[in-house]
């Protein structure tokens, strides 16, 4: 899933990333934004219930909601 | 013995792999009676490796004095440890992590820490104190700014995560080391005799544990990776590097010292270069017994590991302990309680034997002896080159580029004489409470729990000669440090030791080695200060480029009363700033072969080292303490790179006071127009800049006269400004501004954006 | 009646010995709480120290809170009981939700172990009620991610409420950018809870209890705290 | 962009996270690994440039090639 650091918090690393881009000659990036890509196995074969269980963990563990989004998309892995 | 299922003979292309000779090759199969098989060979490629044998060093080093009435640990064991008296020992050793750092400097970096952190508490001792040797290019190019950033992101993260203060180190920037970093990294810790810990197994029963990480594909061939040039090839090595896990080490560390004391723990190892293989094979050998291996015992983070990449994997964070039979379980919940698995992967044997068997079945076994002691110790030749000519150039013929006043802004604005806060201040150094001296002094300066003195620590490098006289510049590297803990109010008490170098195999480069550990032998001899601990590093060469030698010396010190600590900064208006230790006629002298005034102002290495006295060293350092430990001095601070101006301005920039000192100016006859430029920047040995209040200026004196020290007093603290009497003067806050923008400036320019 | 001082260690807990040491000085007795635990071993006050647990991995205390002692801090809190989050501690109370807002990378994206100025802007606390008022107290700080935010709604709360118990400030006590050494919101170094009972800040007051280390003015936070119980009837 | 650690690659954090899933009660959680999510916004009409440029970034910059893998998408926003 993917965490990302909500629009109206600052995110300090973005900028620099943005600044080193521009420095390294590309003008054209307006904007960047930092947060984080995590990827998880469940052993689930039912996905109803296996969104249900990633959307409790992100917002029990995953994401802090005070400072954080989160988007989570499944996908069915035979035998995994 | 029996041999375990044969193999075909190796290809060429598979002993290089692992960086063994054919001849090598041929040894071992002689001592072994018959060929290796593939584990086998990896196994001995990997402990006849440079990193792990030291096959090359291994007889020079045999020269440094190791012995010492408080000596309790030499050469030999995962640190070295000296006596600090009421049955507390001090733990240390340095290692160098250059290789991986060139690759992947924050993870290079971190590891390295990881790594001689574990060095320490292998042997029972709390790590204390850690400090850094760095070594890069020219900071103005912004691709060493990068791998500079990276490794201190990369020491700091580790040591501030796991809660040991970095106290101190050094840092060097030149054009040599652009394709080659320096990264050493040095762990002190304390330990109570009765928990000294050793790296032995015996007992034949008894069991071997591994704890930590799961064991993974992780730098295979790392040791034979430390031991070969840095070039292209270094692409296809590439898993060689590593993430750090401090947490984890953080874990270990507290379950091993928890179990240190216990009976029935009878040995500990760190998984160092060449991860089981190595340190299993030297705790056998250590204990005079041998060891069996069950490999599918080992727990794995990745599936299908061969028995090879088991023994051969260089996973952080892993240790292995020898404890006596029955007593495994008691062990295991001691680290379960930090959520750490172990695993009983062998036991001791009787023969010397390196047994290694997979679900019963026998799949390597070698004699310890072959693989600890079997390689063939190498001789390359060694062969001065020519340098005469430029040992006996003159470094005042050339005319100056600037004026006194501008060279002197323009050495404190050079980021080697630079404020090195932008380093320090992204490490904790004080986490543990007991740093009273922290980074930016002379030495570092610890408390000892519970006693009225200290310990002090520093790392210094041979003088920027040492690419024409390593012999001398080597030795100098020691009386600096010497110095450094004096002006604290230390005596030194041990040395560690990194040799960095280049490709041993070509002759100019072994006569370096061998002059260098010659000049540190002899030093660490007239000194009376034994060397107790080091670590090799060899190869640091890139397309055919050697990097100039670097020796690196790690000191620590023992100060007899804290309360006497001494800072490097004037203390009060109105004090006298003298000159102590200066040679002859006072403190003009034309010393500026191989100075930093040389590097900046002509871009060249020429001229005669400065002259070292090691009995004058000894005497004045003694002198030092003495004035110290009557309460003479007001700060002291020792004179060395930038010399004489730098170090005033230095004192004055600490203390945040102007100084105004005027020496004799008596140019010797013989010596250029230039002999200013000598006066202000000359790097003349054995000299320590004081201050001490008026009062105390006779009892100095006397005291001084005692120890057959020179001692000058040639101004005082106070004003605005930074002066020379009739040679140069430069406003304080200018030289504030040049001084603490001189790595900063530079740095926080770019912020570097990964992680 | 002498004061018991129960000292949280989870895996990665690295100040708390600093604590100790720094409660010894104080003359009180200090105990270690193990993070497995649900005993806070009869406490009086509970200090969450510094350090990364749990490797601060994810986020620093997201991990940490779900441990069983956390349980019976929060117990603790909700009657009353003193909580002293340092560092790490506080970030954890944080993550917890016994304290609002986050602690985000520092705005400089570096470590950063200095010493600051703190202006004590509460002295509501139990832990602050000591304080000479007026008086900035020199403390180290030591964290690589200590930049307070807390969305508008909740910042104004706190600071209607008097909660903001310490900033960031210079040596004669001014806000300031330059005294700003995270980029926190409001130079905000330290919160405390509805109730006050819950101190969070990020600098190290156990570094500080020591002229020998650099100040004592950390050992205020401590003492505070111990009169404060020594005037409770009972 | 998705910016990971290699697979042959130790991630400590991921480790360290799903030993925390399982304390949580999900022993369903087989595996988690944690990575970077970059978005970056682009002044660029033509997609196929766009991502040549995005390419050399992440090579250059954005993904440090050692340890890390990455991966990009680049979606095409009227009027950015
Ligand atoms: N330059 C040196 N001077 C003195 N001792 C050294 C030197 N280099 C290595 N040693 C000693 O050789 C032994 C092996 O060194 P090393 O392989 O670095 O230790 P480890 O395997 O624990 O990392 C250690 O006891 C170390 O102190
Ligand atoms: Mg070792």
């Amino acid at each position: 899933m993917v965490v990302t650091l909500k629009e109206v918090v600052n995110d300090p690393q973005g900028l620099v990333v943005t600044d080193a881009l521009h420095a390294l000659g590309y003008p054209q990036v307006q904007g960047v934004r930092v947060g984080k890509f995590i990827s998880l196995e469940l052993a689930e074969d039912d996905l109803e219930s296996a969104e249900a269980r990633v959307e409790e963990m992100c917002r029990r563990l995953l994401c802090n909601g005070v400072i954080e989004d989160y988007r989570a998309k499944l996908r069915l892995v035979p035998d995994a | 013995m029996r041999p375990a299922a044969a193999d075909s003979p190796p290809t060429s292309a598979e002993l290089r792999e692992l960086a063994l000779s054919e001849s090598e090759y041929r040894s071992a199969a002689d001592q072994l009676g018959r060929a290796p098989n593939r584990l086998e060979l990896g196994m001995i490629g990997a402990l006849w490796s440079e990193h792990c044998s030291y096959k090359t060093s291994r007889a020079l080093l045999r020269r440094l004095p190791s012995e010492g009435g408080r000596v309790v640990q030499g050469p030999g064991e995962n640190a070295g440890v000296v006596d600090l008296g009421g049955d507390l020992l001090c733990c240390f050793k340095i290692e160098s992590h250059n290789h991986p750092s060139a690759i992947e400097p924050v993870q290079g970096a971190a590891t390295g820490v990881g790594g001689i952190l574990r060095d320490v508490f292998a042997m029972g001792a709390r790590p204390v104190a850690l400090l850094d040797g760095l070594r890069f290019g020219d900071l103005a190019d912004p691709g060493q700014r990068h791998r500079f950033a990276r490794v201190v992101e990369g020491i700091g993260w580790y040591g501030n995560c796991i809660g040991v203060p970095t106290v101190g180190g050094e840092t060097y920037f030149d054009e040599a080391y652009q394709h080659n970093c320096l990264v050493n990294a040095m762990c002190v810790g304390l330990v109570q005799r009765d928990q000294l810990v050793k790296a032995r197994a015996s007992g034949p029963g008894n069991s071997l544990l591994l704890v930590g990480a799961d064991t993974g594909r992780d730098g295979i061939h790392g040791a034979t990776f430390a031991s070969v040039q840095l070039d292209q090839e270094a692409e296809g090595r590439r898993p060689a590097v590593q993430v750090g896990n401090p947490f984890l080490e953080k874990c270990l560390l507290e379950a091993c010292l928890e179990l240190t004391g216990d009976p029935d723990l009878i040995g500990l190892q760190d998984c160092g270069a060449a991860g089981l293989t190595s340190s299993c094979a030297e705790m056998a050998q250590r204990g005079g017994v041998g060891l069996e291996i069950a490999v599918e015992k080992v727990s794995r983070r990745e599936r299908g590991m061969t028995p090879y990449e088991v023994m051969l994997s260089e996973s952080q964070e892993r240790m292995v302990l020898v404890v006596r039979r029955g007593s495994e379980e008691r062990f295991r919940t001691a680290f379960r309680r930090w959520g750490l698995h172990c695993e009983v992967v062998g036991r001791v044997i009787e023969q010397p034997l390196f047994r290694i068997t997979e679900n019963g079945s026998e799949v390597a076994a070698l004699p310890l002896q072959l693989l600890i002691a079997g390689f063939p110790e190498r001789h390359p030749v060694a062969r001065a080159p020519q340098l005469s000519s430029l040992v006996a150039a003159d470094p005042l013929a050339a005319t100056p580029p600037w004026s006194p006043e501008d060279a002197w802004l323009r050495l404190l604005a050079s980021p080697n004489c630079g404020d090195r806060q932008w380093i320090w201040r992204q490490y904790d150094h004080q986490v543990g409470d007991d740093t009273v001296l922290g980074p930016g002094g002379d030495a570092a300066v610890l408390r000892l729990r519970g006693r009225s003195d200290g310990l002090a620590l520093t790392i210094d490098s041979a003088h920027r000669s040492v690419g024409l006289e390593p012999r001398r510049a080597t030795a100098i590297a020691l009386a600096e440090a010497v110095r450094n803990l004096a002006c604290v109010g230390a005596a030194p008490i041990g040395i560690t030791n990194c040799l960095n170098f280049g490709d041993p195999d070509r002759p100019e480069i072994m006569w370096q080695l061998e002059e260098a550990i010659g000049g540190l032998a002899d030093a660490a001899r007239e000194l009376g200060i034994p060397v107790v601990s080091g670590n090799v590093s060899l190869y640091n060469q890139f397309a055919g480029r050697g990097i100039p030698p670097t020796p690196t010396l790690g000191l620590v010190g023992l100060l007899p009363d804290l309360s006497r600590r001494l800072g490097a900064g004037f203390l009060a208006e109105g004090d006298l700033v003298a000159l102590v230790g200066a040679p002859g006629a006072g403190p003009a002298q034309v010393e500026l072969g191989g100075s930093e005034y040389q590097r900046i102002a002509y871009g060249v290495l020429e001229g005669p080292a400065p002259e070292l006295d090691l009995s004058r060293e000894a005497r004045s350092a003694q002198a030092i303490l003495a004035a110290i430990d009557h309460g003479l001095l007001s700060s002291a601070h020792d004179c060395a790179l930038g010399g004489l101006a730098v170090t005033l301005a230095e004192s004055a920039l600490l203390g945040g006071l102007g100084a105004r000192i005027s020496p004799p100016l008596d140019p010797p006859q013989e010596s250029s127009p230039n002999w200013r430029f000598g006066l202000l920047f000359g790097e003349t040995q054995g000299r320590y800049l004081v201050s001490l209040p008026t009062g105390r200026l006779a009892a100095a004196a006397a005291l001084f006269a005692q120890f057959n020290t020179e001692f000058a007093a040639l101004g005082s603290v106070g004003g605005a400004t930074i002066a020379v009497e009739g040679v140069a003067e430069i406003g304080l806050e200018q030289a504030a501004i040049a001084w603490s923008g001189a790595i900063s400036a530079q740095m926080d320019s770019s912020p570097s954006p990964q992680r | 009646m002498t004061v018991r001082f129960g000292i949280a260690v989870f895996p990665g807990t690295w100040s708390d010995r600093d604590c100790a040491h720094a409660v010894e000085l104080t003359g009180e007795v200090a105990v270690p709480l193990w993070h497995a635990d649900r005993d806070l071993k009869g406490c009086d006050v509970v200090i969450l120290p510094g350090g990364f647990a749990y490797g601060d991995y994810l986020r620093a205390g997201a991990i940490a809170r779900f441990a069983p002692l956390m349980e019976a801090v929060r117990e603790h809190a909700r009657g009353g009981g003193l909580v002293l989050g340092i560092c790490n501690g506080f970030q954890i109370l944080c993550e917890a939700g016994l304290l609002p807002g986050a602690l985000l990378r520092n705005s400089s994206l570096q470590f950063r172990c200095q010493p600051t100025w703190l202006r004590v802007e509460s002295t509501q606390s139990p832990f602050l009620a000591a304080c000479p008022p007026g008086q900035p107290l020199r403390v180290p700080i030591s964290h690589g991610e200590g930049r307070f935010y807390a969305a508008p709604e909740a910042l104004a709360q706190l600071n209607a409420e008097g909660r903001v118990a310490l900033r960031y400030c210079d040596q004669n006590g001014e806000i300031s950018d330059r005294a700003n050494p995270n980029g926190s919101l409001q130079n905000i170094a330290g919160i405390l809870n509805q109730q006050g009972n819950v101190l969070g800040l990020m600098p190290h007051p156990e570094r500080a209890c020591e002229a020998l280390l650099g100040s004592d003015q950390g050992l205020q936070l401590f003492n505070s705290a111990i009169q404060h119980l020594a005037a409770l009837p009972g």
